[in-house]
């Protein structure tokens, strides 16, 4: 069978390909002569926003990513963290926006079984999995449908994959109308000396393609991701990948099992753009090129082209550098698992990235320029105007201070999200201390030990003010480790913006890395891997800025586990941090006065710092009973929360609506018994931080409020844990 | 009058479900199965008397709910 | 009490019921591959839960035609204990040993919570620990766990007292006939459930209120 | 050849997927919508040419694995 005739390069071929004039001539510079369709195709993908990082590289650099427990900084598959005992922690985070827009369920699980591979890759055993979405309005007319679809998507691969999936966040807002955002964190562990890298090693060895078949799945999924939306996104259906659990649970296997058998010498799993990435990342890292003949890829259709076979996504496939010794164990072990496995190629000292099919040279391309040199641009950017201030004193008190608790309780952003992740299976594996509904998902590691995950932003403090936005999700992420007792140890990102070439856009992300770069740095939370998602607009309107961020933190001592449920009528309720002031940007200004403006709350990290080492300390004495951080919806939430959890009701001075109500960061509501809450006042003194009693747990299910406002249980909890359900009746 | 609706997955589309089964069918001794595709197949009963509205109809709910086009083909059949 | 877990590919809780069965009858459970033909020596067979071949086509229904169950099910004609949980159960009805069938929750879609597990039949080789009528939490996860079967068959289940578990009032997650959570064979020696006990047995999951399930194993 | 098979629920036995597309469809305002049962559809390519022993091949396939006779029946066509 002889190959279709390959289309003329053309200027509209170009820009369809999403390659600027510039950039085109660069490339053909390179080669000398003009390219032919499958090295247009190759250069496409490499050089697109999602693999190039070209718009953000130079941001990136800035960011604090080492630190005595980082083994692996960004530039991996993932991250990966020392924990102790010879334990390394290995995680990442991953957004799969755009084509869950376009088909949320397979979106879905397509995001979540790549950042898995992504983790497995590296040698690790997923954990924990977790997953950051945000949707536009919740009476958009696709919103449900995106959100039960979405939902469906990510436990439909992580229930069947095996990981347990434990914390996350989802928000609305109309400003993800158009655009939602799909985000997915795995978490995995492996032996600290037991690690794979994708830098290939050696001239002559065999390149083998592992794993499903390959189809015309996802063909320019990658450059679809950097793409903006227009009216006719739908028309870019064609494209969309399956996911198969099925078969991704047995690469995981087969996987570990070939790792331990010694014969792995490189590995890259095939994300974005397949095969043209994953090849030219581990020849590039490696200083080696990479010959590839795709008469040996197995795959599913049949009259695939070199174009189609070198952009094809489709999903659950890795590529490695075996040892040639170990060739037939290692096919062995796949066969076993019922995977493809075939040499599709080798290692080359000629730094040429060479494409052959059916006898003809395909692609041969400069693999340098194509992977780790690829064009990084040093965008305009402005930046953003400060918000006014906002003097909490002018913000008036709700009428009927019940009902704006009963409110804000049973808004879209803070009520309940047991209706997502009771979809979610997060017991499996039988190491899980902490279901999603606390401050962070905890995993046994063995022993005493645990980790505890959490992610967090919170996107229109970030619209506000991106630098302090980055600031308080850096922050927020850090408290949530902490309440549970964790000592935060790194972080991943996934940097979700708008389109980079509009300088306004720009100047958020700049300001909001400068943010979440300040904030590691103070709180030693080095970033050891994440992702950036640009081009999140439709028609001109970008989303919120939304830089997602995925903690993971350390517990030496699971037994000392905080967690946000009250244990006992008659304990005291203490306040750490103080009361607070801030109103602007806060869910009362938005839920009760239908206000978004103001600044967000200004983060102290000092202030972060002290009071979150203060309540760790306070934890893993075992002087409190029960923590919980407070951020959205302020004091107010936080107590109800508390209260919901345990079933005990809390009755509270007389507090004004600001108390209740302002965001203010660096605080925590905490429990201790009665006669304890004396010395914990005074020791919080001696470290110079405020701490203040608010009031008593009750028997009495009830949440009062000094002498005027009382609100049963019951009906908060109706309002807390009735939204969810009831949106998607 | 009763509407039977096959939904097929478009060509190209992956289809895990074929072909786990045409695994099974190999490990169970059954030979010269060269694939398998799996769908979904609906039986609607409707109130309709009038077989172009049924129909229409039936298309109507197809392209709404019943198939996911991003993905799926479907096939009517008013009887 | 020397125990063996079947494991097929797309199985994944696997290593929690072993850890369960080591942790509680201080033997180490034997993992026995699907291609296996031939079961261990072993007083009891666990087959456990996940998604066996992705639970396509039907959950269980590829697992239950694999070669090690051939040896399944002769051995459990003859007596031997078989135990499935979750997809466990679904494999061994799909293979014939118990009656009924396991499809779509109603809510039609995956659930995972913490349910109110009543023990009707405390004469089992599983329950013999607990009072009858005992109400224990224990955690599902699956999304089809609908169990059903027909009108004769529920009749003799419920005659023989050969429902083991039911949910409590409330607590059905999936709306199976008459809150049935879990059933025995005529014989009482095949039991299949829903509920994944072995994710209730340790401090750290919370409570440990089905650990006497697997203590009472050691009894039998 | 190529053999199309349907599997439904026989009669009686609970569909909660029809129930909720029959919710659905009512909710999104198609009236006269009586009732909806949902099936499984599989196209089968087979090696075998000859009609008769497709079928027979076919049916035990469904015998055997593709169908459970417990709650589903089946009917093949081959084209
Ligand atoms: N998509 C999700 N998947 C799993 N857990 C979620 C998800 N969304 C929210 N949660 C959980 O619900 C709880 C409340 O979420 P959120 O209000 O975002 O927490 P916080 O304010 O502590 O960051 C947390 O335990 C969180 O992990
Ligand atoms: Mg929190």
């Amino acid at each position: 069978m002889t190959a279709p005739k390959e289309p003329e390069i053309t200027p509209e071929l170009v820009a369809q390909h999403g390659l600027k004039p510039d950039e085109y001539a660069h490339f053909v510079g390179l080669l000398g002569r003009t390219p032919t369709f499958t090295e247009l195709g190759i250069c496409s993908a490499m050089w697109n926003e999602h693999c190039s990082y070209k718009s953000s590289k130079k941001w990136l650099r800035q960011l604090p990513t080492s630190g005595e427990r980082v083994i692996q900084g960004p530039g991996e598959n993932a991250g990966v963290i020392d924990i102790g005992d010879g334990q390394a922690i290995i995680f990442k985070m991953e957004s799969h926006n755009h084509p869950s827009y376009i088909e949320p369920y397979q979106g879905a699980t397509t995001g979540v079984g790549g950042i898995l591979r992504d983790v497995f890759t590296m040698g690790a055993r997923p954990i924990a999995a977790l997953n950051a979405l945000r949707f536009g309005a919740p009476d958009h007319p696709k919103t449900r449908h995106l959100v039960s679809g979405v939902v469906a998507g990510v436990g439909g691969y992580g229930n069947s994959f095996g990981v347990p999936t434990v914390a996350g966040e989802v928000n609305f807002h109309p400003r993800y109308n158009g655009n939602i955002l799909v985000n997915a964190m795995a978490v995995g562990l492996a032996d600290a000396d037991k690690i794979f890298y994708s830098k290939a090693e050696g001239v002559g060895l065999p390149v083998v393609y592992l794993g499903a078949k390959t189809g015309r799945d996802g063909i320019h999924g990658a450059t679809m991701a950097s793409a903006e939306f227009d009216d006719k996104a739908e028309e870019k259906r064609p494209t969309v990948q399956v996911g198969d659990p099925f078969t991704e649970k047995c690469l995981l296997e087969a996987c570990l099992e070939l790792m331990a058998s010694g014969a792995v010498i490189a590995i890259q799993d095939m994300g974005a753009a397949g095969l043209t990435c994953s090849a030219v990342e581990m020849g590039a890292k490696g200083d080696l090129g990479i010959e590839l003949d795709l008469d040996k890829v197995p795959c599913r259709e049949t009259g695939m082209t070199a174009y189609e076979m070198m952009l094809s996504e489709s999903q659950e496939r890795m590529l490695m550098v075996l040892r040639p010794e170990k060739e037939q164990e290692a096919e062995a072990i796949f066969r076993k698992w019922g995977l493809d496995f075939a040499v599709v190629g080798h290692t080359t000292d000629t730094l040429r990235f060479v494409i052959k099919h059916q006898g003809e040279v395909k692609a041969d391309l400069p693999i340098k320029a194509m992977g780790d040199e690829a064009p990084e641009y040093d965008r305009p950017w402005v930046e953003p105007k400060k918000p006014a201030a906002l003097d909490g004193s002018t913000i008036p008190a709700p009428n009927d201070l019940a009902a704006a608790l009963l409110k804000i309780t049973g808004s879209a952003d803070m009520s309940s999200r047991r209706w997502v992740w009771e979809q979610y299976d997060s017991l499996i594996q039988s190491n899980t201390a902490q279901v999603p509904g606390g401050d962070a998902g905890v995993i046994r590691i063995g022993g005493k030990k645990a980790i505890a995950v959490s992610s967090d932003v919170t996107p229109r403090y970030v619209e506000s003010d991106p630098y302090e936005g980055g600031k308080q999700a850096v922050a927020e992420c850090w408290r949530n480790l902490s309440a549970v007792g964790a000592e935060p140890i790194a972080v991943t990102d996934n940097l979700n913006f708008g389109n980079p070439e509009r300088p306004e856009i720009m100047g958020q992300f700049v300001m909001a890395l400068k943010g979440i770069g300040e904030a590691c740095r103070a709180l030693n939370f080095p970033i050891v891997s994440g992702n950036v998602s640009l081009y999140n607009e439709t028609n001109g309107q970008a989303i919120l800025p939304t830089p997602t961020i995925g903690g993971v933190g350390l517990l030496s001592d699971l037994g000392k586990m905080a967690t946000v449920r009250f244990k006992a009528a008659g304990e005291a309720i203490l306040l750490v941090g103080g009361h607070g002031s801030h109103l602007g940007q806060s869910i009362y200004l938005r839920e009760i006065l239908n206000r978004e403006d103001g600044p967000p709350p200004p983060v102290d990290l000092a202030r972060e710092k002290t009071h979150g080492d203060f309540v760790r300390s306070l934890i893993n004495s075992a002087q409190v009973t029960a923590v919980h951080d407070i951020s959205d919806g302020g004091l107010a939430s936080a107590v109800i929360e508390m209260a919901l959890s345990s079933g005990l009701g809390v009755a509270l001075e007389e507090l004004s609506h600001v108390q209740l109500f302002a965001e203010d960061q660096a605080r925590y509501v905490v429990s201790c018994k009665a006669e304890d809450a004396k010395a914990i006042i005074s020791a919080a003194k001696a470290k110079g931080v405020t701490v203040v009693p608010l009031g008593t747990v009750t028997a009495d299910a009830a949440v009062k409020i000094g002498s005027r406002c009382q609100v049963p249980l019951a009906s908060l909890r109706e309002a807390h844990e009735g939204w969810f359900p009831r949106l998607m009746a | 009058m009763k509407a039977k609706v096959k939904v097929t997955l478009k060509n190209g589309v992956l289809d895990p479900q074929g072909k786990a089964i045409e695994g099974a069918l190999g490990s169970l001794g059954f030979g010269g199965v060269n694939g398998v595709r799996q769908g979904k197949y609906f039986e609607i009963d409707l109130a309709e008397t009038d077989r172009a509205k049924a129909e229409a109809a039936v298309k109507a709910m197809c392209d709404k709910l019943i198939a996911n086009t991003v993905i799926e083909n479907y096939a009517i059949e008013i009887a | 009490m020397k125990s063996a877990v079947v494991v097929f590919p797309g199985i994944n809780r696997e290593r929690d019921m072993m850890l369960a069965l080591e942790a509680t009858t201080g033997h180490k459970p034997v993992a026995v591959w699907h291609t296996e033909t031939e079961l261990p020596k072993v007083d009891l067979v666990v087959v456990p839960g996940g998604f066996s071949y992705g639970d396509y086509l039907r959950c269980g229904a590829i697992a239950a035609r694999s070669p090690i169950m051939t040896d399944v099910r002769a051995k459990a004609l003859k007596g031997l204990k078989v135990l499935g949980v979750c997809n466990g159960f679904q494999i061994i009805t799909e293979a014939g040993l118990l009656p009924g069938a396991l499809v779509r929750n109603a809510g039609l879609r995956f659930v995972c919570r913490e349910v109110k597990l009543k023990v009707e039949n405390n004469k089992t080789w599983f329950t013999n620990r607990v009072a009858k009528g005992a109400v224990l939490s224990c955690p599902v996860a699956h999304g089809e766990g609908n169990y059903i079967c027909d009108a004769d068959t529920l009749k003799r289940l419920e005659g023989d007292n050969r429902v083991v578990f039911r949910y409590a009032a409330g607590s059905n997650p999936n709306g199976a006939m008459n809150d049935i959570a879990g059933v025995m064979n005529e014989a009482g020696n095949v039991i299949g459930m829903m509920p994944h006990p072995e994710n209730m047995i340790e401090p750290l999951h919370g409570k440990t209120d089905c650990r006497p399930l697997f203590e009472g194993l050691l009894a039998a």
